[in-house]
């Protein structure tokens, strides 16, 4: 169980977070059918740093991206993501 | 250490220990050296550690549900009234028919299962039975366990794991400097290395130490093994708080604490090493420093005449121990070329190697040796080895750390660490030895006690082919027993290295794997134990429901009413009952579950038109609609209802089961791909508990609690039920005019109450989830899990008229893959007996051994004409109508024969609805 | 039996807090122009993540980055947030359970993976964490008394659970 | 080469009695040649066995099978040796029948016993829904020809005593669904038999051996040949078969594939006498028991649903899979966990395996099984070895193309869509 600097909340237990999916493979509204379907069904799949989103859900509910070792588990950045927030 | 005396049985009989004994030691105070059988020949094994490494001295302890097979003597303090019995016997511990196996050890050589038993499955069957039987070591308790394990959460600035001498110091240190600091020690004392070395430290400091750790707010824990290090220095400690099979004060047996440090010490100390000589493994052998345990902490002397064999200074420590406790040492064994000053008047013989020993099956009588090319032969009782140490480096590595080559200590110390852990004191500087190769027997000579691994065995695994060190290991299963091999892996790696002309480290090492020992699966379970970690989610309603004792219905984590049998009534005639109510009358029904989300701001519609796959924002104020939802990848997975209660405020609906996901796709689409929408979308389906009333009547009944003319189908208003703010959507899925009411969760019972009442007086009864699958079914309505299985397009449902003109939606890219337009899908038709009964989920086929061109996904009887229908998936179905099919299913012996119909068995016009 | 004197100490308390009225304040643009809005209107500010602020009539507690959950009168705050943001009532599907006494921290650390026996997480702060499988969102009331806020569907399970643990705490 | 001592019970009597100094290796220990006809990257079960089937079905010889670490090391070595065919949809259970059709005589086939022991595949079911869920199943398989029963609870209570069959368990037992013909296998016995038999019909085994790049011809052209931590080795066709490193391995011939890589832990207890006599699985809950040979409990549950291939756990997930069994075998609560491990898991974006061409020419991928290939190693190897050797898939394995994800002609057991982790 890792531990994850929610950039609302601070460090926080894996527990309280659901991984989402890789940053590469987020389809936009406005993408073309071919390109949508390439994104969603492909993976770079990184044997070394990628980067994910997760979410909070069991926290702050907020989403976030991060750059994470898939070996090391070393999170090397962490930023919050959604509408601009209050600190 | 003088205790009261408590007693405890051993395989039936009584004995008597001191308190503070581990059993190891009260079994050897009470003279008992055959304690077990090893795992494949069935050897006599005595107890060869005081630690949590013994290999050998495997009890049962406990009884009923707290029994625990396979508890290391050693690590089990004797409470008054332990019960331990000896293990893999039969028909009793000295007299074992399975010790027969030992006579065909040569046959029974590493891997010999995989070169013979050949023949069919069931011929292979035949052999695993016995093979079976003789394997495993303790039975299995069969009662469920009458305790209670709990998970706990710390967390701290240091965690120091070991309570030697460095751990203690080290605790303290960190205690004094203001830091936050947890010391977990699996003994049952502090520095109990102290006790077996007293001339090392003081005794009284050890109490000093921790005191002024606990004066400064440190947490103590002792009988708690830290037994995995997982990432981010999260430690998990299994504390015991009662002995295996005792019986808790507190109903907790044990607590698995999930400690997140910011920095951790691992004082872990180091283990013994044994030698390699023939018959190593008989009671009457055991390490030096274990010997000296029972001498110096529990007064225990297992042996009058003791060899000792030793290739390193520490074992002279065991020798004086005996000495002043009055055994005689008879011969120091000393590997080492020449003496080193350490000899303390002992008969010390260097270049000195024990060959084999002989001995009764409890006991050793004669140890042979090699002394300079010399054999000789001493009587005696006990042997006492030390082939080295091995640093407990086991946590290190879990921590994704790296080791280096002591040569001087033959043996891995802690390297690089990948995580925020040191390892202290011994475990970093284990003392130095003399190196020694094996010259016995090898057939004889065991490496892996407990698994019955010799020498000779590596080398048949090497000469097979079976050579990296994990090859060895699976092939062999050496380290693979309960202690992991903690005593046998540096032994056999270093028969390994000799095989393949390397020195030990280039022969590799496997894979430190959590535990660090065996962990009670029980405590890992926690309080999940007892729910699968799957609280119930209980209706608001719940206590009203209850009332009436409904048969209650899982669906997810939920639990909903089925049926409310009356006098007697079967499932199947309670829902027949309740469906005809709401059909010929009035009926109402629980549909709290519902997923809803209050969507509000002037973006609403635009999120809306995202989310869902049909049209919203031409919707009016106060109207709804039908719509579903596609998965990013074109198929639909969920369907329900979209309401406009406001200018910009807005309710979606959706299935029970697809709240959580829906909610989460919710928030993907709200937080990550639209940020800049001006809306709020909160998950309200708790926050309301819903009604539906449905039925010919329902409107009255609606006339009556509201006081003014209900809403029209597929409108919505608010109005006051029962004295509470409802809202109240035309919406039906019955097929029956009908209502749903949705109020505040928390005053939901007087809202039900009202209703009941109304219904009640009008005829009406309550109706379960299983009446309103028959009404849904016979009217063609859908449902998640059923029609919606996530395979299925909207154009399989025959929802295609309705998807957004727009677009814009999501899974619209997805819908426009060529197989999901392809022709011959599977599409949702009806069905209707022409004879017998249509089971849910039977295969359609058209002859009997043909393929299956489809299911039955939902099964019912017409409500008011009796008849079996059925809702279906086809291939190419919307052009089969009137086509005759078998729907069958094999696993329940059911057949009928039936009719492709359109999939709608009820006022397929939507007539019902209009006022 | 008790021998006489002896002073019975219960661990922690757990005691479940009457239905209220709750609300989800969410603001989905001009956050700043809102929060001044708010501070003008009500004499103190929108409490920062992890922090409550308010009064017994009005209290606003941050779990989120956009949302504050709202206890009391919020009669005010919709000219506040005009068309910034909207209120949507969450009350039903939450029960609020008080723990208090000295050891409720302890029984927070539970099958709880929230440092709750943090000395920071003091009187004033809010967090959501997930205790024995349920999402639970916590406020510190004062040193002996913490809320809790657990999702209606769970609050038995959980209340069961805290019951059961919390008789074993120094076990 | 036929280097090779059949094995039986005679041979180990010989072994008895001369020492045991009459074994050979059970496969040799060659230096990888310059070129090959066809090189399979992966030494795991289903790489062996597609170079075995290549030798043995296709008579092809110069064929050379290429591990980083050591054979069997994968997630052949480290999964919980479920065999089963029980799936609803045809494409599968039709590619899992054929291959329990194979282990059921795969012992003798190799002339090493792997083991295969079908003591029967339980799926319980909690509720009316999980039994008519676990019928529908049924009744696609022996639409199929393929083995199933419905149990009654009574029965279920008879065939596995220890569950907890009572009324008010969280998750109470109405009945269950059998494969009879499922069971368990020798996870390593499976590599290694199938490594012996390739090796005996001249494969090379060329264990330490890392494949780290692609040779192509010409940029973006067909590969040619393989770039490795032992040299660069020349191929005609190259078939990946590297299961939880399928996304890594592909990238390096510049492919991103319909597959992420994910942790599935397992665990076993300390040994006991026989208590359980099946492979417990269940409709709603999310753990597999079985008890090995040894006496172990061997324990499995879902992935630790995020990317890793880490090779290392969540003990959350561990402990949430073991407080399923538990309730499910209350009689487990005192065994002990002896060791926890894990493997990198090869999970596709629809639950099914691909077996087929790549876009890249020459070169063929074998991946995706998920946390269920194990079951599938000789169907597998059979059907990777007819790829590699016509060009074309074999009909059982036409249905698992690299393509179907971009047509949308997926193979969705659960229906749960695209992402591992789907919603
Ligand atoms: C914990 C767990 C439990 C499971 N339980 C079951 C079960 O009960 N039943 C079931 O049917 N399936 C199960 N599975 C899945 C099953 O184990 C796999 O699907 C199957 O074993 C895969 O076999 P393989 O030969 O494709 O892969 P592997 O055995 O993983 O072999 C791939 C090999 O490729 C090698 N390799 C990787 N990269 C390179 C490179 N660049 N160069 C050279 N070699 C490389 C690896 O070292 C590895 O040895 C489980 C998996 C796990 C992890
Ligand atoms: N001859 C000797 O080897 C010897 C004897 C006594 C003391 N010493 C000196 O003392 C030092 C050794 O002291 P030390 O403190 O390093 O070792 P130690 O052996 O005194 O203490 C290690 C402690 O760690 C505990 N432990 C090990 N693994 C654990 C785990 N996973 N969880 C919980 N507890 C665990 C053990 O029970 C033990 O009490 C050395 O520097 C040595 O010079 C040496
Ligand atoms: C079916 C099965 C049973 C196992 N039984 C044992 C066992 O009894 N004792 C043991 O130490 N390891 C056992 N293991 C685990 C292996 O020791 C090892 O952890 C696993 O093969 C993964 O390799 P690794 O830990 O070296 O990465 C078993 C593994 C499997 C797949
Ligand atoms: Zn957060």
């Amino acid at each position: 169980m890792m531990q994850i600097t929610c950039p609302h909340c601070g460090p926080r237990a894996q527990a309280e977070f659901v991984y989402e999916r890789t940053v590469d493979s987020v389809v936009t509204l406005d993408a073309a059918p071919k390109e949508a379907m390439e994104t969603l069904f492909t993976r770079t799949n990184a044997r070394g740093e990628d980067a994910e989103i997760w979410r909070h859900t069991f926290g702050c509910r907020a989403w976030l991206v991060m750059t994470r070792h898939r070996v090391t588990n070393d999170i090397t950045a962490i930023r919050a993501i959604g509408p601009e927030a209050l600190p | 250490m003088t205790g009261p005396m408590i007693t405890f049985t051993f395989d039936g009989k009584t004995y008597q220990a001191q308190e503070g004994d581990t059993l190891a030691a009260a079994l050897l105070r009470s003279g008992i050296g055959l304690v077990g059988r090893s795992f494949k020949y069935h050897r006599p094994r005595g107890i060869m550690t005081a630690g949590v490494e013994e290999p050998n001295a495997l009890v049962t302890v406990g009884e009923g549900g707290r029994t625990e097979p396979n508890t290391r003597a050693t690590d089990v303090f004797v409470y008054e009234g332990l019960v331990a019995t000896s293990q893999n016997r039969w028909p009793s511990l000295s007299f074992d028919i399975g010790a027969m196996l030992g006579l065909a050890a040569p046959i029974f050589s590493a891997g010999f299962y995989y070169k013979t038993f050949f023949g069919s499955a069931k011929r292979w069957m035949f052999y695993e039975y016995f093979i079976r039987k003789a394997a495993g070591l303790g039975n299995a308790p069969v009662e469920a366990d009458p305790d209670r394990f709990s998970h706990r959460s710390a967390f701290c600035d240091v965690l120091v794991v070991g309570a030697g001498p460095a751990g203690l110091q080290a605790a303290l240190d960190a205690a004094e400097s203001g830091k936050r600091v947890i010391l977990a020690e699996q003994d049952n004392i502090l520095g109990p290395s102290l006790i077996r070395d007293p001339q090392d430290l003081d005794s009284a400091w050890i109490e000093t130490a921790a005191a002024r750790i606990r004066a400064k707010g440190g947490r103590i824990l002792l009988r708690t093994t830290a037994s995995g290090y997982w990432e981010h220095d999260l430690v998990t400690l299994s504390q015991r708080l009662c002995e295996p099979g005792q019986k808790p004060a507190k109903g907790i047996a044990q607590r698995l604490w999930h400690v997140r440090a910011s920095e951790v010490i691992l004082a872990t100390g180091s283990i013994e090493r044994p030698l390699a000589f023939a018959h190593n493994d008989r009671p009457g052998v055991m390490l030096s420093q274990a010997v000296r345990t029972y001498v110096q902490r529990y007064g225990v002397v297992p042996g009058k005449r003791v060899v000792i064999a030793t290739n390193n200074d520490d074992a002279y420590r065991t020798a004086h121990a005996l000495k002043a406790a009055g055994a005689d040492i008879v011969a120091i064994l000393d590997a080492r070329p020449s003496p080193t000053g350490a000899n303390g008047g002992f008969p010390v013989f260097n270049q000195a190697l024990p060959v084999s020993v002989k001995g009764a099956r409890h006991c050793l009588k004669q140890v042979s040796a090699d002394v300079g090319g010399v054999t000789k032969v001493w009587q005696a009782d006990l042997l006492a080895v030390s082939g080295g140490f091995t640093p407990t480096v086991h946590l290190h590595m879990q921590a994704g750390g790296t080791l280096e080559w002591d040569d001087a200590a033959q043996a891995f110390v802690p390297a690089m660490s990948r995580q925020n852990v040191t390892t202290i004191g011994g475990a970093v500087r284990p003392d130095p030895i003399f190196p020694v190769k094996p010259i016995s027997n090898p057939k004889k000579s065991f490496v892996d006690f407990q698994n019955d691994v010799t020498l000779a065995d590596v080398d048949l695994a090497w000469a097979e082919g079976y050579r990296s060190v994990e090859h060895l290991k699976r092939y062999t299963t050496l380290g693979m027993a309960t202690d992991q091999g903690k005593l046998s892996n540096m032994a056999a790696l270093g028969r390994l290295a000799e095989k393949q002309g390397v020195a030990i480290p280039g022969a590799g090492l496997t894979t430190f794997r959590p535990p660090y020992t065996p962990v009670t699966m029980g405590l890992l379970a926690g309080a999940g134990a007892k729910d699968a970690g799957a609280h119930v989610r209980r209706l608001a309603l719940y206590d009203v429901h209850a009332a009436k004792r409904p048969i209650w219905q899982p669906l997810g984590y939920w639990f909903r009413p089925r049926a409310y049998p009356v006098g007697g009534e079967t499932l199947a005639q309670t829902a027949l009952r309740e469906a005809k109510a709401v059909r010929t009358g009035v009926g109402m029904t629980d549909v709290s579950t519902l997923a809803k989300f209050e969507i509000s701001g002037p973006d609403s519609a635009a999120l809306l038109e995202i989310i869902c796959a049909t049209s919203v924002s031409k919707l009016a104020v106060g109207r709804g609609r039908y719509t579903f939802m596609l998965r990013e990848d074109g198929f639909v997975f969920d369907d329900g209802t979209v309401w406009r209660l406001a200018e910009n405020r807005y309710l979606l609906t959706g299935s029970t089961g697809g709240a959580d996901r829906m909610a989460a796709h919710i928030s993907y689409v709200r937080q990550y791909l639209c940020p800049h929408l001006r809306v709020s979308a909160v998950n309200v389906q708790e926050h309301y508990a819903g009604i539906a009333v449905a039925g010919p009547k329902a409107k009255s009944v609606m006339a009556a609690l509201m006081g003014e003319e209900p809403p029209r189908h597929m409108s919505t208003v608010p109005a006051k039920i029962g004295g509470a703010d409802v809202l109240i959507l035309a919406a039906s899925y019955s097929g029956e005019r009908a209502f749903e009411i949705y109020a505040d969760a928390a005053h939901a019972a007087a809202v039900w109450a009202a209703c009941e009442a109304e219904v009640t007086a009008q005829g009406g009864c309550l109706y379960g989830l299983e009446a309103m699958e028959f009404l849904r079914i016979e009217k063609g309505h859908l449902v998640v899990g059923g029609e919606i299985d996530g395979r299925m397009t909207p154009h399989d449902l025959a929802l295609g008229k309705m998807l957004n003109k727009a677009g814009g939606y999501i899974g619209a890219s997805g819908l426009s893959r060529p197989a999901l337009s392809a022709p011959n899908r599977r599409q949702l038709i009806g069905l209707e007996a022409i004879s017998g009964t249509i089971a849910e989920g039977a295969m359609l086929i058209t002859e009997h051994g043909g393929a299956p061109l489809g299911h039955v996904t939902a099964a019912a009887f017409r409500v008011i004409e009796g008849g079996s229908i059925a809702l279906g998936q086809l291939e190419g179905g919307f052009d089969r109508t009137g086509e005759e099919l078998i729907a069958t299913s094999p696993t329940r012996g059911q057949t009928a024969r039936v009719r492709v119909v359109a999939p709608h068995f009820y006022d397929a016009a939507g007539e019902r609805y209009r006022d | 039996m008790m021998p006489q004197g002896n002073v019975i100490v219960t661990d922690v308390t757990i005691t479940l807090l009457p239905a209220a009225p709750l609300y989800a304040l969410e603001i989905w643009s001009h956050a700043h122009d809102v929060a001044k809005r708010f501070e003008t209107a009500l004499g103190f500010a929108l409490p920062v993540m992890g922090r409550s602020a308010g009064s017994d009539d009005l209290c606003l507690i941050r779990f989120e980055p956009t949302v504050w959950l709202v206890e009391g009168d919020v009669g005010a705050l919709p000219p506040i947030l005009g068309e910034d943001g909207a209120l949507t009532t969450i009350g039903g599907g939450i029960v609020r359970v008080r723990l208090s006494g000295p050891r409720w921290r302890a029984l927070l650390m539970e099958s709880g993976v929230f440092d709750a026996e943090s000395p920071s997480f003091a009187s004033g702060c809010s967090a959501a964490t997930i205790i024995d499988h349920v999402g639970v969102r916590l406020h510190v009331v004062s040193d002996d008394v913490c809320d809790a806020y657990v999702p209606r569907s769970l609050s038995a399970g959980l209340v069961h659970f805290w019951e059961a643990a919390a008789g074993s705490l120094a076990a | 080469a036929d280097h090779m001592s059949r094995y039986s019970a005679l041979s180990l009597l010989r072994g008895a009695l001369n020492g045991q100094k009459h074994w050979q290796p059970a496969w040799r220990d060659p230096e990888p040649k310059a070129s090959y006809d066809i090189i399979i990257i992966g030494g795991g079960g289903h790489g062996l066995a597609t170079a075995y089937y290549l030798a043995k079905v296709h008579g092809l010889r110069n064929i050379a099978v290429l591990e980083k670490g050591y054979i069997g090391g994968g997630n052949t070595g480290r999964n919980t040796t479920i065999v089963r065919s029980n799936y609803r949809q045809k494409p599968l259970h039709d590619l899992f029948e054929f291959g329990l059709k194979m282990w059921e005589h795969l012992s003798d086939e190799l002339n090493y016993n792997v083991m295969f022991s079908p003591r029967g595949s339980l799926t319980l079911g909690h509720s009316d829904a999980d039994m008519t869920v676990l019928a529908q199943r049924g009744d696609a398989m022996r639409c199929s020809g393929i083995d199933a029963e419905l149990m009654t609870r009574d029965q279920v209570a008879k065939f596995e005593p220890l569950l907890d069959m009572s009324r008010d368990a969280r998750f109470p037992i109405e009945g269950a669904m059998i494969q009879r013909r499922g069971g368990t296998a020798r996870h390593d016995a499976v590599a290694w038999g199938y490594a012996r038999g390739a090796d005996s019909l001249g494969v090379d085994i060329i264990q330490k051996c890392e494949v780290t790049g692609f040779v192509r011809d010409g940029e973006g052209g067909a590969v040619v040949g393989v770039e490795t931590s032992r040299g660069r080795i020349h191929a005609g066709r190259i078939g990946i078969c590297v299961a939880g490193h399928s996304g890594h391995v592909a990238g390096l011939a510049g492919l991103k594939l319909p597959i992420e890589s994910q942790t599935l832990q397992a665990m076993v207890t300390e040994g006991v006498k026989p208590m359980l006599n099946s492979v417990i699985q269940t409709q709603s809950l999310h753990c597999y028991i079985s008890q090995s040979d040894k006496g172990g409990i061997v324990f499995g549950g879902d992935p630790d649903n995020w990317p890793s291939y880490a090779q290392r756990g969540d003990p959350m997930v561990m402990q949430g899979a073991i407080a399923q069994g538990l309730a499910l075998v209350p009689a487990l609560s005192r065994l002990r966990m002896v060791r926890t491990w894990s493997g990198v898991t090869d999970m596709s974006f629809d639950g099914s395996p691909i077996i087929g061409e790549t876009p890249v020419r020459n070169l063929f991928l074998n991946g995706g099984w998920c946390y269920g290939g194990f079951k599938a190693t000789p169907a597998s190897g059979w059907t990777y070895a007819h790829t590699l050797a016509t060009g074309k898939p074999h009909a059982l394995n036409a249905p698992f193309s690299l393509e179907r994800f971009m047509t949308g002609a997926t193979i969705d057991e659960t229906g749960s869509g695209a992402l591992p982790n789907s919603r």
